[in-house]
């Protein structure tokens, strides 16, 4: 299983706060987002991570790992 | 070195005194000439409009994952002798304390520097997010302000 | 805008403490986003020697003054909502807090700013001097190190 | 009279906290100076303060002023 996760406005827009996907669903994190997005385009602006590390959509992806997807930080 | 998340309100001078206290001063008594000290309060403005409250969301784990690297390179790039990151999340009120970062070392350049690398990586790479509490209606922060 | 200058041992943390409560919140609370703060401490060791103790001179008069001078000179260059410098004079002991500048703005790179430039201008402008007391003998400062 | 002052190490070069001149006895800083400073010469880095203001040796000095001499500071 992949565990997606989405945080802050991202989660309000998406209605839910991650999902879950067989691991055979996607091989990379853009095609996670293909996947749980619902036809959603992409936002240019989006921040992706995978395992807890910022990631690029090319990024590869496999069974266990925790991808999430977020808008720009505004901490501090 | 340490990094704490705090779900209440802290005061960053308390945090100060308890850090130099516990932590620096049994390893370092004399040795630090210099500590640099940042910190972010609450304003009740932001925008043009009055802010009532402020919701600070994060990614538990991957949070404390960054501010421990941000502060790590830090180390790496300064003689410093400690590090410390206190940052606040949860529903928050005007004028509370957001987030202090302080770096010591035994000179001042090094002490500045390094302080100011902190708040700059917290702000554009911890995964934190103000959700703004305002008269009518609420809104996400959306980007922040260039330092 | 405030000046101390201190005969006896005082904590940095209880003085921003202090100040922000009586001073900065009755005025400003809910505005002051960033607070920048330099605390300076005394070391056991310079220029290769251990220092047991320190005497600070100062020139009573012209240090408030010209601590004030740098002051408005900040206050004139950014946009700041207040600034506290406090300095120990008399006999002291190694880990005694020196000096503690502190500069609160709206923004941080203001804050930043403006607390580096009380720093460095107190230390190439006002009126102290040093004298260390070491294993053997004492010996006055002769010149304060670059940033 | 015009009050002079010495501090730090040139006090205890000097031996003295300071000294008195008669207004008439000098002109200018650099010449209060020479009146007090028992033949010493001036100090390539010596500081000097006309009633608590950074001055030079050409500065003016006249009855009732305080003129300080002193090393370079080392304070904060």
């Amino acid at each position: 299983m992949i565990q997606v996760r989405f945080f802050a406005s991202l989660r309000e827009e998406m209605g839910r706060e991650g999902a879950e996907l067989e691991a055979v669903e996607a091989s990379t994190i853009g095609e996670v987002w293909e996947k749980v997005a619902a036809g959603k385009e992409r936002p240019a602006n989006l921040l992706m991570a995978k395992n807890m590390d910022y990631s690029g959509p090319d990024t590869p992806v496999c069974d266990g790992d925790e991808v999430a997807f977020f808008p720009p930080v505004t901490g501090g | 070195m340490k990094i704490k998340i705090m779900e209440s309100p802290f005061n960053p001078w308390d945090e100060m005194q308890r850090y130099e206290k516990e932590v620096l001063d049994p390893l370092y008594a004399g040795q630090y000439g210099a500590a640099t000290v940042f910190s972010g309060t609450m304003r009740d403005f932001n925008e043009g409009d009055g802010v009532t409250g402020m919701l600070l969301e994060h990614y538990p784990g991957m949070t404390d994952q960054y501010l421990g690297k941000i502060s790590q390179e830090a180390a790496e790039q300064w003689d410093l002798l400690d590090t410390l990151i206190v940052h606040r999340v949860g529903l928050m009120m005007p004028n509370d304390p957001i987030v202090l970062v302080a770096a010591w070392s035994a000179h001042r350049g090094v002490a500045f520097e390094a302080a100011r690398y902190l708040i700059e990586e917290l702000k554009s790479r911890a995964p934190f997010w103000k959700k703004e509490q305002l008269l009518e209606g609420e809104r996400w922060v959306a980007n922040n302000t260039p330092a």
